[in-house]
Formats: structure tokens, C-alpha cells, sequence
């Protein structure tokens, strides 16, 4: 039997929490049961606990009745455990003195209408609460030191802008990219920005430049994976995967013994290289590309060729073109790996579209008149591949009457596509391609058909007038479907007109799908490595969606742009800003607190079975020689304190701090036995 | 009894024994040369249709098609049927009372006043979707069995609505993406199918609409023959009677109401499939058809 | 607002009559009546129009709305759902609940309108008499002379081996059939009909 | 049958970061279960000690449930990969003295499954109330 060493003084604290936990059960009743248990000498409430107020009854109790032990009943421990603990700190408790009885998110919200049950609930909350309270010691949180530099994810214009407010922060930042060998992301393959009309390349490259040229803050990786993530805020090491390009650069080349040489962007090679595929990624699949590549005109790292080794064939026809100075060109290259260091990380890893082929009934891959809005984009932009001239994919004629599909896909709870949120970018993207299509082809017609036009931003509903007023037909009723008239081409779309309540059957030149957008493929690998939970939908999850927007549960890691939720650029740029800044606090603080939630080897009992060191996933666990006898040791350092090797220890040996196993057996006792001895 | 036929219980319906009587013939004898035996379903009534009967009360169209499909239960076999209507009641009661207590409970309630006992021991199958199983026959087993191919005829498709939608309770996949297994089996007997718009539009008569404004009903229809004709079809052919019966009966209808004559004969796929594999059209009581059907039989006799 | 104005006048009553919807004109249980019967969310319904769209008895030829069923639903407007003649206007074609984003059976929210239809005696004649066809033969379309004549040139009997070779079959779907009252009631909402 | 006025004595251990999170969710939402289940908050469902479940069923508990993170996504990388493992060895242990292995439940609920929450205890409640009073607690008297 577990013995307490001092004499148990503990304060109960209930919170009315308003009428969230006054409204649903007795406060009087459970607060008057609080005062009957043993080690209780104190049970107050208040209306809100976590007013100063509140947490000065708490003060004030500790050195009025010189208590040890504090147990609030209020909320979740997740909200205000750190509020309350700073109270018991105050009163001259050791901060771990605390408990926290989670009477209003798992109870008062959910019994609303039981009174009795909640009441009774409640009661022993409080006295599970009381019995952990009465077990509990002084406990000294640890602090170490955090990495001067920062790792950002994703080269999208969300990554960009975090790399840079961090770099100018002073902080020495890693930007890592992925798959194209630049930066620049979703924003570098759009024409127009909503709902300035802005050309996005053009606020977009001073970014890329800026990027381009912060050394030694930013050190810009593309072309490369995150490999594996190890360590915890403050001193995250990360394996990054630099995958091979086929092209030095004037550096590389240089490490190599080359002077002078390397890629100086000519072009030579891929002039005689003999494979021509589409451009999938950039131009959707609309232009042809060499198997030796510049991502796009504007590319950062500045004209940088790539080898897309997929489609190579190793003709060698590069190499000579590329001569005997420069030796830029390196066939055999393999991925190289490297470790950084870091004390927090931002994932910016963007979205994808869904494959709206799915979605059958509007054609698209089967009518070639039938693009989505990102090949819009790349037919209406200048440097796309019909130099801005839009264009039917089936005959190259100008379109006159054209069709927006919104909703394509997106708020649809249908198996197979089951995406039920707004993506929140299309109705917008929309309303602008509509402009662009009257600006630049005279008398041609955009139909929008739409459910609910979504113009929340600053200026947006503004730019909604304008496209209405700029003659834009809106048509409200989703599309039921889309058919082909095989001769010309054209497209009848079907809809219901649900205004006027009659169907409509209209003839298009060409439909443009707002395809719903989704997260990454990758991105359930990305958060696993990362330790980040997803939502339903599978973007990934903040750490609380109103009042840690940019933070996760696992702390050091945030999140910018797309990848935790369809959002424009606005916002993405705002959240990135956002996460910089919360990534940077730890950095500049110079040291982090850990709970001190750390295994402890009771050397006494311990067999040195050895047994719990395949338990532990981080590796912190060792057997020592200690007095002649082999027993096993912590490194606090490594140990994040999940209790997994304590739930195995079959001698019991294992002490898990603040989750000891008599602290977990006195809330079990306490609530099955009320008290009674077993 | 041949020990390779696969056997199953013959849920008649009534349109095809009681208006299109070769449908029936056909699909006892055209199967026997696929390996399949079909068996008289004794005493089974209508499914009982869906749309006309289902409208009025949807528990009585449980237990009515229940009572069918336990006297199946009771032979230990199951049901293939060559009506799309029917597919819906009988297929789906059984898929739906399969899977829900409370309706099983409420229908097996009913059906002790007659003590029988829904089990849900059994399959249902349509027997269009036999003959494309490779499992059970397969395409090129049909064609194997024919003896005089239908070469020469433009067939136009007809899957009707009832075994493919909704599609998120069958098992036949999408139907915005047209499947084209149907025209695998039609190709199979020597024939051309051919597309038209809109092919998976409804015949325009189920859910009670043809009894109850056929005007309507016959309008939609006209829609279906006006784009069947426009790809220059000698016939259509579909796997459900009640569709045979709006679109053979309807021309006539439509001619008198619209005075639109399109003479485009319709047949079972069963009736098609009888005539590939040599029936005669008198074997297939093809005179009883509305449309006259000669035009096309002049193509391939 | 009063909504009767009492002109002593049928005709001005009409002509002025008003049409504002009224919470009270709701009836919240007829809501869950249809999601009961047909086991879809009805309630879910975001009035898209996909639904009308894709419908083969509404556009060209019919004041027929499936959305305005699903909306009626929505509302509780009982009355007006179900003494629409447009509710018998659904072929049953599915093509709406194929394609409705809310993953809803639009269909069968149609088919458990006319259930409930039906126990106010609002029915067309044709299901009725289909209603009693199978009551007496248990087919809905029974054989006729013309046709045994033609089953029995082709081999088969003149009466298929169903509920009309094994009459003894019959009694057991009346008794279901009487088990809920259907043939009674579609027996006096006939007779009451044709007075 | 189940008796409508017993309250089943229910203990659930769930960790900090899924399923604590996720009945904290259920509570955001104000989804409304049965208030039968007492949680203790673990960081981890690997800390769970096969002892505590004994020790729990030992004192009366009608039921207990295990709840943790999905798989691949533990905080601690695979600490519910661990106490799924451990499950499988007690419910066999309580198979072979004669409780119903029924009583006692893993779950894996996320921090975005409030709705899932809800269900799980909805489902628990209904479970134990079905198999009734644990019978150790007639030895007890």
C-alpha cells in the first residue's frame, strides 16, 4: 500500500463555468460531497474559476489553510490546466500539485438533460480527482535548449513566406521542397489573382527572389523529401532525402573539382535531348516537355535544369551538348542524404485537386471541352502553353458561350468523392475567370452555375458586383450533367435554374469544373513522421481551431496554408506569417520546459530483465551496472514520458512520473470502492 | 437433370408470361443451351411492382415480395428473373430484409399469417447478369452459342433503370460513365450495337406514370425514339418486358396521339438471343408484338 | 395579418387569397414520417436543383419539381405535397438519387410521399386497380385468352405455373394484403369515387 | 433484459492526445450520451498496466474501455500498437476466469471524432447494461 508522507490538505475548487456547469448539475451538491472526503479541507466555487478572482480564491486558499493539493473542477484539462497550474504556483504550491476535474466538456455539454446523472458524474470526477490530488509530488519541469534555426516544408508561397519572416527573425531556416526543383508552389502555375487581378507570377517572383537570396538564413533545398523526424521541440534532427537532379550546379560542381563549371542555365541540352513527354505538373498535362527540364521560366534556384530520370533514356546526347568546360550534366547521380538540426518545424505542404473524373456525369476526360479551373489558368496566362490565347482543347476556336461548373466536387457527400467541406477558393477563382473571359474575348458569355456564391473576403463580395455587373450570367442550380454533341463538340450542360424553378439545358463552348481540392497523398507519411493528428477530412489538425490556429498537438510543429484546410492565398500567407511567428517564440526564448512526465527506474525492485527497452520507440532506455547489479537507466533527454515501458514492467519497477501506477490504482480505488477499503 | 446446369428458381413476374410469352419460352430455351436451367417458381404472384404497388404501401410491397422469395427459400435456390422491375422488388427486398431487423421483424410479423418465414437464405439475380458473369456463363459463351448471328442489324441498347440504379445500392458501378457490358452480349450474337444520346435515360414508364398519364409517359418514351433513330437502329432490345411493353405498345400510342411512326421493333434480349441461336420468330411469338418486327426479321432469316 | 379577410365573396376570397408561408402551415411530423418511410435524410436537402436537373419527367414536359417535393419535405407542408397531381409524375428512374451531392434518395422520398398519400385517400385510380388485380389473380397484369392461345402454340401452358396455375396460392397474399387493409381501402376510396 | 435503473460501474483510461481530446470534442459539440463512464486521462494508452484492468475488475467495475489514438498516428509513435497487444492477452486472461472478455473494450478515437466519441459510449453503456452486474461483485458479499 501505497503510504502518503505528509498529511493530505486539499482545496477543492468548482467552477459555475457560467451556466455551461451550473445549467446541467448541482454545484452545491457536488461541492458539498467534495467536503466529505478524506484529505479535503477546503471545497469553494465560483462563477468563473479561471477569472483572476477565481484563481485568487485558489491563492488564498493554499496559504490560508496551508494546503497541498489543488483539484479544480471546471473544464478540460487541455484549456486551463496551465492557467491553474500557474495559480498553485502562486500560492507557493509546486505547480504539479494540481488536478483537474473535467466536469464541463465531458459532462455539464454532454448530460444537458440529466441533471441527476451528471451530478452524480461529477461528484466522482471530483473524488478521482481528490484521490490522484492526494498521491501527487513537487516535480521540477526540465528545461533545454533550442536549436537557432527553424525547418519549413513546402515551397508554396505559404513555406516561402514563413522561411522568410523566420529568416529576417534572424533565424537560420531550411526550406525544403519536394517535387519540382523551385519554389513557388500552386501560385507560380496561376495567371490572375482574385480579387485585386493581380498577376500572381508577378507578386509571386519578388518572393522567390527574396528566397533566392537570404543567405545564410535561408538554406533552400528543393528536390528534396523528409526522410525521418527525430528528437522533440527545441532539438528536432531531420534526415532530409536530396534526390538526384542529374544537373550540378556551379557549387556542386565546384565540390567536384570543376572549376567554372556546372549548369549556367543555356539550355544546350535540352535542345538535342531526344524525349519529349507532357508537362504534367506544371501545364497540366497541355505542353510538351524535355526529359531534361527548367521547371518554369521564373524558376528558383534561378535557371536550374532537372533530369527527370523516369523518362531518360540515357542517350548521353546532353552530356555532349552540354561540352567539356561546363560538365554540368551527371547521368549516374544518386540521392544524397543529410541530417539538420532544428528547434521547430512548419509544414507547408499544400493540396491537391480531386481526380474530378470521378464525378462521371460531367465528362471530364471524356469530352475534351471539359477542363478544370487549373487548366483555365494555364490557358489564360501569357506564359502558358497557348501564350493566353484560350482556346477549345477540341478544335483551338475561341469559346464564346462558356460554363462554370462550381461545387465540382466540393460540400458532396457521395461515396467515392465524399468531400463535404467548401474548398473555399473556387467561387472566387471563378468569378475572376469570368472577367477574364469577357476582358479578353468581346462578346463572349460566362455561364456560372452555382449553389451559393462564397465572396467572405475583404473586397470579394466587391468583385462579385463587378463580375455581375460586367455582364456574367449566374445561374443557380448545381449541374446534373453534362452531354457532348459529337460533332461539333459543344457541350449541353443540365441544370435545374432552381430561381425560376425550371430546368435549363444550354449549349457550351466549354465547361470549366471548380474541382474540389484535397490533401496530398503524402501528407498522411508527412504528419505521421511529424507526430501530427489529421481531421476527419484528412487536412491536418491544429492544435485548437480558434485559439491555436497555427500550433498542433505536438509542440514545435505548425501548420501554414492548404495543407490544414482549403484557404486562398490571403489567408495562406496570413497563417504562414502566423506560424513563423509562434515557430520563432521558442527559438528566440533560447529554452523550453518539458513536463517532467519522465520514467524512473526504481533500481531496488528492478530485475534488469531488460524487457522494457524494446517498448520504449525512442530509445531511451539502457541497462547499467549499478552496485554489482544490472539494472536499467532513463535518459530523461530521450524519454517523452508516454508510460509505455511502466504499462509493461512486470516487476512494477518502472515509475512514471505524475502517471504513477498508485496514483492511477487510487483513482480506480477511489471511484469503485468510494472510499471503503479493499 | 443434367449434372452441369446451374439451376435456379424462374421468378416470372407477369408481363413477360402474360403479354410476351416468348420472352418466357425464349429464356427457358436460350439458357438451357448457356448451361442454365430455370425452374418453375410455383405459385409466385407479381414482384409486386414497384412503382405502381410500392407507391401505395411500401410495407405491403415488402411482405408481397418476401412471400415470393421464401417460396425460392423453400426450394433452396435462387431466383433469376428477367425483368428490370422485378429486380427492383425482388432483389432489393431481399437485400434490404437482409440487412434490417426492424423491416425483417415487421415483414416476418405479416408473413406468420400464411407461416412462412423470410430467412434470407437465398440470391437473387437478374438473368442478363448471368449470362455476363464469366463464372456462371460469360460473353463468349453466348456467342459460342450461336447459330445463325444476327449480322447486318444496327441494335440499339436499352439497360432501363431498375437492376443499375441506384447505383449506391447495386453492384453494377456508374452509370453517368454509360457501361457498355450489354453491348459486349448484343456484339456477341453478330450484331452492331450502337449508341445514342442519352442512353441511360428511363422508358418513361415505371413508378405508375404509364397508368396514370400516358400521355406524359409516351412523351418521354418519344424522346428515346427519337434519338435511337437518329443512329439509324433496325431494333431495340432491353432485359425488361415492361420496357419491351412501353416502348412495342407506345409506338403504337404515339402514333396515335402524336402521329410519329418509327416502326422500330423491339425485342427481349432473351428474344434476340432465341434468334441467333436458331429459334423461329413463331417459336418466339413474335406476332403478339405491337411493332411489326419483319423489317428486321428480313435482315438476318 | 388576418389570413381569412371574410369578403363575403368566394371568388375575391380566392383572387386574394394568402399565400405566405406560415410556420403553421408546417406539419414538423410529416417530416419524419418521409425520412421513416424512406430512409433517407430528407431534412439534409441543400435545394442544389441537381435533382430537377436530372429528371426525365420534368423538364420539357411537366410542372413537375422533384426539389420542391424535397423542399415541401423540408418544410412540413403536408397539404400542398401531397395533393400535388406532379407527385405521381416520378417514373422511379433513380437518376436523381444517382446523382445527388448530399448522397439523399430524393426518389424515395417520392415514393414515401405517396404512402402517406395514400392514408389520406389521395391515390390514382390506375394503382388502385392494380391494387385489386393482384388481390384477385395475384398479378398485377394477368393473363388473357389472346395470350394462353399464344403460350400454348409455343410449347408453354396456358397458364404460367404461377398464382395462376396454384390458385391455392391466392388466399395467402389477400391475407397479407388484408393484414394491412389495402384492398378495403382501395375498395371504398373506388366505390366513394365513382358515388 | 437490462434493469433501466442500474447504473453500470464503468472505467475508461484514454490518452491525452486522441481520445481525451476527441471526448472533449464530443463535449464542444454537445452530443449527448449516457453518463455511466468515469475517465481517467493517461498521456498514453501504452502506459495502460494489465494490473490496472485486474485491479479495476477486481474492485466491481461492471466494464472498462481502453481508448487511444488510430493506429499510425500515436503521439508516441507506437505506444497503441503496444496496448492493443496487451488487450489481446487480458481479454483472454478474463475469458479463462470467467468474466465476459465483453466487458472490457479498446477503442481508437481520434481528436477530430467528437460524434465517434459520443457513439463509443453510447455503445459501451449498452454493452455492459446487456451483460449485467459484474459477477464479482457476489463473491465480494
Amino acid at each position: 500500500m501505497a503510504e502518503t508522507k505528509e498529511e493530505s490538505r486539499i482545496g477543492v475548487f468548482i467552477c459555475h463555468c457560467g451556466t455551461n456547469i451550473a445549467g446541467s448539475l448541482s454545484i452545491e451538491e457536488v461541492k458539498n460531497y467534495a467536503m466529505t472526503l478524506d484529505g479535503v479541507i477546503v471545497a469553494d466555487e465560483y462563477q468563473y474559476m479561471c477569472s483572476t478572482p477565481g484563481q485568487s480564491k485558489i491563492i488564498d486558499a493554499i496559504k490560508e489553510h496551508n494546503l497541498n493539493g489543488i483539484v479544480v473542477a471546471a473544464c478540460s484539462p487541455r484549456l486551463h490546466e496551465p492557467t491553474f497550474r500557474t495559480a498553485t504556483e502562486e500560492g507557493g504550491l509546486n505547480k504539479f500539485r494540481f488536478e483537474m476535474a473535467n466536469i464541463r466538456d465531458q459532462n455539464s455539454w454532454v448530460h444537458m438533460h440529466d441533471w441527476e446523472g451528471a451530478t452524480e458524474k461529477a461528484k466522482d470526477q471530483v473524488l478521482i480527482a481528490v484521490a490522484k490530488a492526494r498521491m501527487l509530488e513537487d516535480l521540477q519541469p526540465k528545461s533545454v535548449p533550442v536549436e537557432h534555426s527553424a525547418l519549413v516544408l513546402g515551397g508554396g508561397v505559404g513555406g516561402m513566406q514563413a522561411a522568410l519572416d523566420l529568416a529576417s527573425a534572424g533565424i537560420k531556416t531550411y526550406l525544403v521542397e519536394k517535387a519540382p526543383p523551385t519554389v513557388g508552389g500552386r501560385m507560380s502555375q496561376l495567371d490572375k489573382t482574385f480579387p485585386t487581378l493581380d498577376c500572381s507570377q508577378c507578386i509571386l517572383t519578388p518572393k522567390m527572389v527574396d528566397v533566392g537570396r537570404h543567405p545564410p538564413n535561408i538554406e533552400l533545398k528543393t528536390y528534396t523529401e523528409v526522410e525521418k523526424v527525430e528528437g522533440y521541440i527545441g532539438n528536432f534532427t531531420i534526415t532530409l532525402r536530396k534526390k538526384g537532379r542529374g544537373v550540378l550546379d556551379p557549387t556542386e560542381a565546384l565540390e567536384r573539382g570543376i572549376v567554372g563549371g556546372g549548369c549556367n542555365g543555356c539550355g544546350d541540352c535540352a535542345e538535342v535531348c531526344p524525349v519529349i513527354k507532357p508537362n504534367p505538373p506544371f501545364e497540366m498535362g497541355m505542353a510538351p516537355r524535355k526529359a531534361i527540364y527548367i521547371y518554369h521560366p521564373q524558376v528558383m534556384p534561378p535557371l536550374q535544369y532537372t533530369i527527370d530520370f523516369d523518362s531518360c533514356v540515357k542517350c548521353g546526347l546532353c552530356v555532349e551538348a552540354c561540352g567539356p568546360e561546363k560538365r554540368a550534366i551527371d547521368l549516374d547521380s544518386v540521392d544524397t542524404f543529410e541530417e539538420i538540426r532544428v528547434g521547430t518545424c512548419i509544414l507547408a505542404i499544400g493540396y491537391d485537386y480531386i481526380p474530378i473524373e470521378q464525378k462521371m456525369e460531367w465528362g471530364y476526360k471524356q469530352f475534351d471541352n471539359v477542363i478544370t479551373g487549373l487548366e483555365f489558368e494555364r490557358l489564360i496566362c501569357a506564359s502558358g502553353p497557348t501564350g493566353g490565347h484560350l482556346i477549345r482543347p477540341s478544335d483551338g476556336q475561341t469559346p464564346m458561350k462558356v460554363g462554370f461548373v462550381l461545387c465540382a466536387g466540393s460540400r458532396d457527400n457521395t461515396g467515392g468523392v465524399n468531400k463535404p467541406y467548401c474548398s473555399r477558393f473556387c467561387c472566387m477563382y471563378s468569378l475572376k475567370h469570368a472577367h477574364q473571359i469577357m476582358e479578353k474575348i468581346p462578346g463572349a458569355v460566362p455561364y456560372i452555375f452555382y449553389m451559393d456564391i462564397r465572396s467572405f473576403g475583404k473586397m470579394y463580395e466587391e468583385f462579385y458586383y463587378r463580375i455581375q455587373n460586367e455582364g456574367a450570367k449566374f445561374i443557380r442550380g448545381r449541374v446534373a450533367n453534362i452531354l457532348e454533341d459529337p460533332i461539333t463538340k459543344n457541350l449541353i450542360v443540365n441544370a435545374e435554374d432552381t430561381l425560376l424553378g425550371r430546368p435549363v439545358s444550354m449549349e457550351m463552348d466549354m465547361v470549366v469544373l471548380a474541382a474540389a481540392v484535397q490533401p496530398k497523398p503524402e501528407a498522411e507519411k508527412i504528419r505521421q513522421m511529424f507526430g501530427v493528428s489529421k481531421s476527419q477530412d484528412g487536412w491536418l489538425l491544429e492544435a485548437h481551431p480558434k485559439l491555436n490556429p497555427c500550433g498542433t498537438t505536438t509542440a514545435g510543429i505548425y501548420l501554414a496554408g492548404v495543407c490544414q484546410g482549403p484557404k486562398d492565398i490571403p489567408d495562406t500567407v496570413a497563417q504562414a506569417e502566423g506560424a513563423a511567428s509562434a515557430a520563432s517564440i521558442p527559438i528566440h526564448t533560447g529554452e523550453v520546459q518539458l513536463e517532467p512526465y519522465f520514467a524512473q527506474c526504481m533500481d531496488e525492485i528492478c530485475a534488469g530483465c531488460g524487457m522494457c527497452l524494446q517498448q520504449c520507440p525512442y530509445g531511451a532506455l539502457d541497462l547499467v551496472e549499478k552496485n554489482g547489479r544490472t539494472v536499467m537507466e532513463v535518459t530523461e533527454a530521450k524519454c517523452k514520458g508516454c508510460g509505455t515501458c511502466g504499462g509493461f514492467c512486470p516487476g512494477g519497477a518502472i515509475k512514471m512520473q505524475h502517471f504513477t501506477s498508485p496514483q492511477i490504482c487510487a483513482q480506480i480505488d477511489a471511484f469503485l470502492l468510494k472510499g471503503e477499503d479493499n | 437433370m443434367s449434372g452441369n446446369m446451374k439451376q435456379y428458381a424462374f421468378f416470372l413476374g407477369c408481363i413477360a408470361p402474360n403479354r410476351y410469352p416468348g420472352c418466357e419460352a425464349a429464356a427457358i430455351k436460350t439458357s438451357e443451351k448457356l448451361g442454365i436451367e430455370l425452374l418453375p417458381l410455383k405459385g409466385a404472384s407479381c414482384c409486386p411492382a414497384p412503382g405502381a404497388f410500392g407507391a401505395i404501401d411500401l410495407k405491403v410491397w415488402y411482405a408481397l415480395a418476401a412471400r415470393n422469395l421464401v417460396l425460392a427459400e423453400e426450394m433452396n435456390m435462387d431466383i433469376t428473373l428477367i425483368c428490370n422491375g422485378c429486380y427492383k422488388s425482388i432483389w432489393e427486398v431481399n437485400h434490404i430484409l437482409k440487412h434490417n431487423d426492424e423491416l425483417r421483424d415487421g415483414v416476418n410479423e405479416v408473413l406468420a399469417e400464411v407461416d412462412m418465414e423470410f430467412k434470407g437464405s437465398i440470391d437473387v439475380w437478374h438473368l442478363i447478369e448471368l449470362y455476363y458473369d464469366e463464372k456462371i456463363c460469360g460473353v463468349e459463351k453466348v456467342r459460342a452459342s450461336v447459330t445463325r448471328p444476327l449480322s447486318g442489324t444496327k441494335i440499339a441498347p436499352h439497360y432501363g433503370c431498375h437492376l443499375l440504379k441506384p447505383k449506391k445500392e447495386r453492384h453494377f458501378g456508374d452509370t453517368e460513365n454509360p457501361p457498355m457490358w450489354f453491348e459486349e452480349l448484343i456484339d456477341a450474337l453478330g450484331a452492331e450495337s450502337v449508341q445514342y444520346r442519352n442512353k441511360m435515360q428511363c422508358c418513361g414508364a415505371g413508378g405508375g406514370v404509364r397508368g396514370f398519364d400516358l400521355t406524359h409517359s409516351l412523351d418521354i418514351t418519344n424522346e428515346k425514339l427519337i434519338n435511337v433513330q437518329e443512329v439509324g437502329a433496325d431494333a431495340i432490345t432491353e432485359f425488361c418486358p415492361f420496357c419491351q411493353l412501353q416502348y412495342d405498345r407506345g409506338q403504337v400510342e404515339i402514333q396515335e396521339k402524336f402521329g410519329q411512326a418509327y416502326n422500330l421493333p423491339v425485342l427481349h434480349y432473351n428474344e434476340l438471343l432465341g434468334l441467333a441461336q436458331g429459334m423461329t420468330p413463331q417459336e418466339l411469338a413474335l406476332d403478339l408484338h405491337a411493332v411489326d418486327c419483319k423489317p428486321f426479321l428480313e435482315k438476318i432469316l | 395579418m388576418a389570413r381569412v379577410k371574410e369578403y363575403g365573396n368566394a371568388e375575391l376570397e380566392e383572387k386574394l387569397r394568402d399565400t405566405n408561408y406560415y410556420t403553421t402551415d408546417s406539419n414538423p411530423q410529416f417530416l419524419e414520417d418521409v425520412k421513416k418511410l424512406s430512409r433517407t435524410a430528407a431534412n439534409m436537402c441543400y435545394q442544389c436543383g441537381t435533382c430537377t436537373g436530372s429528371c426525365p419527367s420534368a423538364p420539357p414536359r411537366s410542372s413537375y419539381r422533384i426539389r420542391l417535393f424535397m423542399r415541401k419535405g423540408v418544410l412540413g407542408l403536408e397539404q400542398e405535397a401531397l395533393n400535388d397531381p406532379d407527385l405521381w409524375l416520378c417514373t422511379t428512374c433513380y437518376s436523381c438519387t444517382d446523382r445527388c451531392p448530399r448522397d439523399l434518395a430524393p426518389t424515395d422520398v417520392i415514393m414515401a410521399m405517396r404512402n402517406l398519400a395514400f392514408k389520406v385517400d389521395i391515390v390514382p385510380r390506375n394503382f388502385l386497380k392494380t391494387v385489386q388485380l393482384i388481390y384477385n389473380t395475384g398479378h398485377g397484369v394477368p393473363n388473357n385468352d389472346v395470350n394462353r392461345a399464344a403460350r400454348v402454340k409455343l410449347g408453354l401452358p396456358a397458364d404460367p405455373p404461377t398464382t395462376h396455375s396454384y390458385p391455392e396460392f391466392i388466399p395467402g397474399i389477400q391475407k397479407i394484403m388484408d393484414f394491412y387493409k389495402m384492398k378495403e381501402n382501395a375498395d371504398r376510396i373506388l366505390a366513394e369515387e365513382s358515388k | 433484459m437490462t434493469d433501466e435503473t442500474w447504473n453500470p460501474k464503468i472505467i475508461a483510461i484514454i490518452c491525452n492526445w486522441c481520445s481525451y481530446a476527441g471526448a472533449d470534442l464530443a463535449g464542444g459539440a454537445r452530443i449527448q450520451y449516457p453518463p455511466d463512464v468515469r475517465a481517467i486521462r493517461v498521456m498514453c494508452t501504452g502506459r495502460v498496466d494489465p494490473l490496472f484492468i485486474m485491479k479495476a475488475f477486481q474492485d466491481g467495475a461492471d466494464g472498462m474501455l481502453i481508448s487511444g489514438c488510430h493506429f499510425g498516428d500515436c503521439h508516441y509513435l507506437e505506444g497503441n500498437y503496444k496496448c492493443a497487444k496487451r488487450m489481446f492477452l487480458v481479454k483472454n486472461l478474463l475469458k479463462n476466469i470467467g468474466l465476459d472478455d465483453n466487458r472490457l473494450r479498446m477503442t481508437f478515437v481520434s481528436a477530430s471524432e467528437g460524434a465517434k466519441w459520443g457513439a463509443v459510449m453510447e455503445d459501451v453503456v449498452k454493452t455492459v447494461k446487456e451483460l449485467g452486474p459484474s459477477p464479482i461483485k457476489k463473491y465480494e458479499r
